[in-house]
């Protein structure tokens, strides 16, 4: 195959990570994937399917119940050299493990005057999907922005998949990588070689003139719609996908800013001391000395996530809404939102769960 | 097979277990129509821990339970209409449509509520069970977890909390060998979990073979000792699930368990067991009253409206 | 005592407390408190000293060193009726039981419909004090703040720490009710009566005109000397104490922001997606159809906490570093820094750790 | 008191004792200078853990403990001009001014790190010893931990994995019967600690008396047998801390343990048996030489720089 072919073979989200996990896995001996269900018979939505028949049932394995000292055990790991992925199928379950990612993992290499190193990826997949409820769709992002110490990204195409988990693993930090269930399926392009997506710089995945649309993970998709939307009556969003949330690009969404002079910040998560206050707030400290810009954030309802699936859809932002938001922002006239439907990803999914 | 049990005794027994059955069934069955739009953890099998258990509780004791809570739900006497009402998300449900099958709830007949965090309504019980004790009341609180919550840190905590403060919790370990697609042995090196309790000085039992009679006497026996100030008990329940962990449909087919591992629980089918007990009228009788309780339930769920938009906003907090 | 004179009565800030709990306790028998410690010799700095004698070994007791099921208890016996108070001599140590209280305790009303309340308290205690180190001076209050159906108040007089516990053990919610350990001595007027301080009223502590300083937890103390030292030069700046930090009295900050067209916030926390962030994302949400104000914020260095005291001063604001910003921000000018000390709480603080 | 012990050994045992019982005296003895501005755990009293069990340990052996980590530290073969110098905040610390007193640690020797939230290192000597396992090396782990940490649910859910695996790693509970102010009865009904190590099936053993001979002894016999293969190993040691729990001082007058209780343990002075077994020459230049290391680590220690304030912002991220 020829290079330039190579590089439009498109995989789906879940294929790249798999791909970055077993090319690194081959590369580096010390690489290992654990963590509830990785070898059971779906894999993790195929993620990490077949990799202990690849590479040995020591390198791809299943855990009992217990995230607290598993977590602790992949710090051990990675303190005797070795790379751990730990993978979580609700990145709610990270509540259990909080301490040792924030107390030690995060903290490890400062308190002991760098003399220690804890490089370990934690897979972290955001479990919305119709009904799941309260405990099962929360997206903690913010949690780990917060802290010193540990590095977050969440990629939204297959492509920056592929290369932020190879930029993860070989991360010599804490990394939590931020998967979300309703980008598994979708297809992009994705070079077969090895590359790696560096932390710290955003992507413009649209170009616009009228508005600045950050949006986080799964919303990247919701706010390209939007973008659509909003194209079809004449208005121009510029789309940002943050990529990595710390460290956070916000040179790249700074200067977005100051040419539309507004901020729509879209998180997959609450609003409340959540990732898009912290972009909010860096946007207006870079640019009060220019130009002040209009800002405004959408996430979650401030709820946890009801069950059913009226509330449910009202819970969180989509296309439509996104796209009437940024409409009242650059017309100042609120009642407009466009026709359409539920996200095919979102329509489409039904387990697994 | 012969049993002391009275024919009542019996009949409440098929009856419970029958009904929780053809619920799941019924629930199963229209699964594919996306009326319900949750995910459900189905105890099809698993009826006699929570019945067997259920029995030996008094209306004031409350239990706890988990996300697989269909069974302890109606064991316990929730009502039916409000459990069928919140799986299609209406606002007739016991939680509003906020609660799904997960967290299936009823203060009304003690079911206090279940998490979908395995493990993490054990302490709940515990702390429950400590606050009657305290405030001198004779409550006795049950709690129902599966094999794989046994290997959260926070069982062994609650474990020796209860311990220490002779809270009249009964722990109920369901024991249905697999954690989703996991075995035990992958999870644990020695399942003895009744010799993990009784380190923690909390007396053990196991009872093997889904059987909801031994269920039962075993759980009055801990039951009875527990009320008189005996301090917490601990029981381990072999049982079986025969659908997939997670979903209307079996999964035989995944590989990660024997289609004839599973005939060999399906074909002693406690409810066909017990129900053999019973005069064949008397058990048409029942069949039929809990079909007709069903289609009821399933009737006014369908009938009732959805939450309007207002209550995505209302109880976050309490008054 | 008359009452004129009873309103004079000075308490610290640790009697204060205590004598909010021992109050609640006596008026309402389900009231309790728990906690490690709480009945040792040295009795939470006071706080919950001698609680045991006067009402009970069962109404403030210690435990065994299991965060995680003792706040699980917490929710049990909230659920049964009872209104427990759970301490933590380090807020950190929260970490341990960050899904009891995220999962469980801030979304059990929600989850099932609003039958079930679970009124708790969680005393959480920041650490600081010279050389604790990074596992013990963490403030996460931001954590709560993200996370609908929990409060989360911090007061910094004795006067609203008696009236915050009163309402705090009243609600109807878990309450986390953080409390710096450099606030326990600060003397104050307290009455003796029975009083509430509503959560959701941020309070004007100094007023001023041309900043408004937002500090949280201790540094309202150092903000207030700021204030001090500004003035000495001739500048007034208004110092705000949310108090509550979720509910967050906006309005009031807001309307500060407005008049004096300037926002320095200076948190007792790191800075990135923290209390800082929101205040200033919310305060701009607010005034950009008015008066867009200048920001700034301050708060914890980005890194963990280092245990050796000229990089522990460097970590933490202080008076005279709060000063020098605000004069930056009013003035254009760098470079200018109040003479002074060391806070008297910390240089004289020497244990007990 | 009869041994076996050689000669070289014993003065072995009591040359590493006694350094760590003088260094700490000395922090005591200076400490109201604030030179060291940080919270001092003083193992005084519990040197025979540290030192048995390290006794047991070769060169290439790993360590995890907890902020009472002096001993521990020293015991391994730490560095002592880096530990005082820590102490003291300077850059010259093995931390680099940036681990305080609670969190020791000297790679190089194989003292891998503390932590100061109870119980929390536990699995990464458990994560430590499964890599080196996998990685086919021959490597032994040990942890040491208090008996508060027991009652944490990390280490219960530790031994579990740890069993599981076949982990190379030996497990040590300094029992001292306290944590901070609290006995032990008053957070268990059943401290038991061997018999919950077993029942996840992990061989225990229980030292009585602050022995450091048969803690050594123990220690060997369970690091043999991990070495070989066998798998993990649980010792409980008993121990006492003769100091307050935190700062320079005793504490008899906080009234939650009593004079007597300490002063059997005081007359019972490890340090003091162990001595009387050596030629009184011998110990009179190990005496000496241990107070000239110590001179020299604290004048080190005094002699050196701060850390400049960039510092502060350095070692957040590995590059
Ligand atoms: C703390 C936590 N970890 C992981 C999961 C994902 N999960 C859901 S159910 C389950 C298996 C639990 O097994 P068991 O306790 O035996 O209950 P069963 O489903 O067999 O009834 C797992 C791992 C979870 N919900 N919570
Ligand atoms: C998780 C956690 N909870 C509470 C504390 C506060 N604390 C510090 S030391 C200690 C006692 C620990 O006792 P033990 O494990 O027996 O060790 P010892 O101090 O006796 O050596 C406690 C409760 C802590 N550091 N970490
Ligand atoms: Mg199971
Ligand atoms: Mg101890």
């Amino acid at each position: 195959m020829s290079s330039s072919l190579e590089a439009q073979r498109e995989l789906s989200y879940g294929e790249a990570l798999y791909e970055a996990t077993a090319q690194e896995m081959e590369r580096d001996p010390d690489v290992f994937v654990f963590g509830l269900g990785v070898d059971d018979p779906k894999g993790m939505y195929g993620t990490t399917q077949d990799l202990h028949r690849r590479f040995g049932a020591d390198r791809n394995f299943d855990t009992p119940l217990s995230e607290d000292a598993m977590t602790g055990v992949a710090i051990g790991a990675a303190l005797a050299g070795m790379r751990p992925i730990h993978v979580h199928q609700r990145m709610d379950f990270l509540l259990l493990c909080m301490n040792q990612l924030v107390n030690l993992a995060a903290k490890t290499s400062y308190m002991f005057g760098g003399t220690s190193a804890v490089p370990m990826v934690v897979r972290a997949i955001i479990g919305r999907s119709w009904g799941q409820g309260a405990q099962h769709s929360q997206a903690l992002h913010s949690y780990f922005m917060h802290i010193p110490g540990i590095r977050v990204v969440a990629p939204t195409t297959p492509y920056d998949a592929k290369g932020c988990m190879l930029a993860a693993i070989r991360d010599n930090n804490p990394v939590i990588f931020m998967e979300h269930r309703m980008l598994y399926n979708l297809r992009g392009i994705v070079p077969e070689d090895d590359y790696v997506v560096p932390f710290g710089k955003a992507r413009i995945l649209a170009q616009g003139d009228d508005v600045t649309i950050v949006a986080i993970s799964h919303m990247v998709v919701e706010a390209v719609r939007a973008h659509h939307h909003l194209a079809a009556i004449g208005l121009s969003a510029e789309i940002i996908d943050p990529v990595s949330l710390a460290p956070l690009d916000i040179a790249t969404i700074a200067a977005s800013v100051e040419r539309t002079g507004r901020l729509l910040v879209v998180d997959n998560g609450w609003i409340m001391a959540g990732a898009g206050a912290e972009i909010v707030a860096q946007v207006v400290e870079q640019l009060q000395e220019r130009r002040l810009p209009r800002v405004r954030r959408m996430g979650f309802a401030p709820t946890p996530c009801p069950t059913t699936k009226p509330l449910e859809d009202l819970y969180y932002p989509n296309a439509r809404t996104i796209a009437a938001a940024a409409h009242t922002m650059i017309t100042g006239k609120d009642g407009w939102i466009p026709e359409g439907g539920e996200a095919r990803e979102i329509a489409e999914f039904k387990g697994p769960f | 097979m012969l049993t002391d049990a009275s024919p009542e005794r019996l009949a409440h027994l098929y009856r419970s277990m029958l009904r929780i059955r053809r619920v799941e069934e019924r629930v199963a069955a229209i699964y594919h129509t996306d009326k319900i739009k949750s995910p459900v953890h189905l105890s099809i099998g698993q009826e006699p821990p929570s019945v067997g258990v259920c029995e030996a509780l008094a209306p004031q004791d409350v239990v706890f339970g988990t996300y697989r809570g269909h069974a302890l739900y109606l064991a316990k006497g929730g009502d039916l209409r409000g459990m069928v009402a919140e799986l299609y998300g209406k606002v007739t449900g016991c939680g509003r449509g906020k609660a799904g099958s997960m967290h299936l709830g009823d203060r009304s007949v003690g079911m206090m509520g279940t998490s979908a965090v395995v493990a993490t309504s054990i302490p709940h019980a515990v702390g429950y069970a400590w606050a009657e004790r305290t405030r001198k009341r004779d409550t006795v609180v049950a709690v129902f977890f599966g094999d794989g919550a046994v290997e959260e840190g926070v069982f062994p905590e609650s474990l020796n909390f209860a311990a220490l403060k002779n809270a009249p919790v009964l722990f109920v370990c369901e024991n249905n060998l697999y954690a989703i697609h996991t075995p035990i042995h992958v999870r644990t090196p020695k399942p003895n979990y009744c010799e993990r309790a009784e380190a923690h000085g909390i007396p053990a039992e196991r009872i093997p073979g889904n059987d909801v009679l031994a269920t039962a006497g075993a759980a009055k026996r801990a039951v009875d000792s527990i009320r008189l100030g005996g301090g917490p008990r601990f029981l381990e329940v072999e049982t079986y699930r025969w659908r997939e962990h997670v979903g209307p449909g079996e999964d035989w087919h995944l590989g990660y368990r024997s289609r004839a591992e599973g005939d060999s629980w399906v074909e002693r089918d406690e409810i066909v067991r017990i129900g053999a007990m019973l005069d064949p009228d008397r058990r048409a009788s029942i069949d039929a009253s809990v079909d007709d309780e069903i289609e009821d339930a399933f009737a006014f769920a369908e009938a009732r409206e959805f939450p309007r938009d207002e209550e995505l906003y209302q109880h976050v907090f309490q008054p």
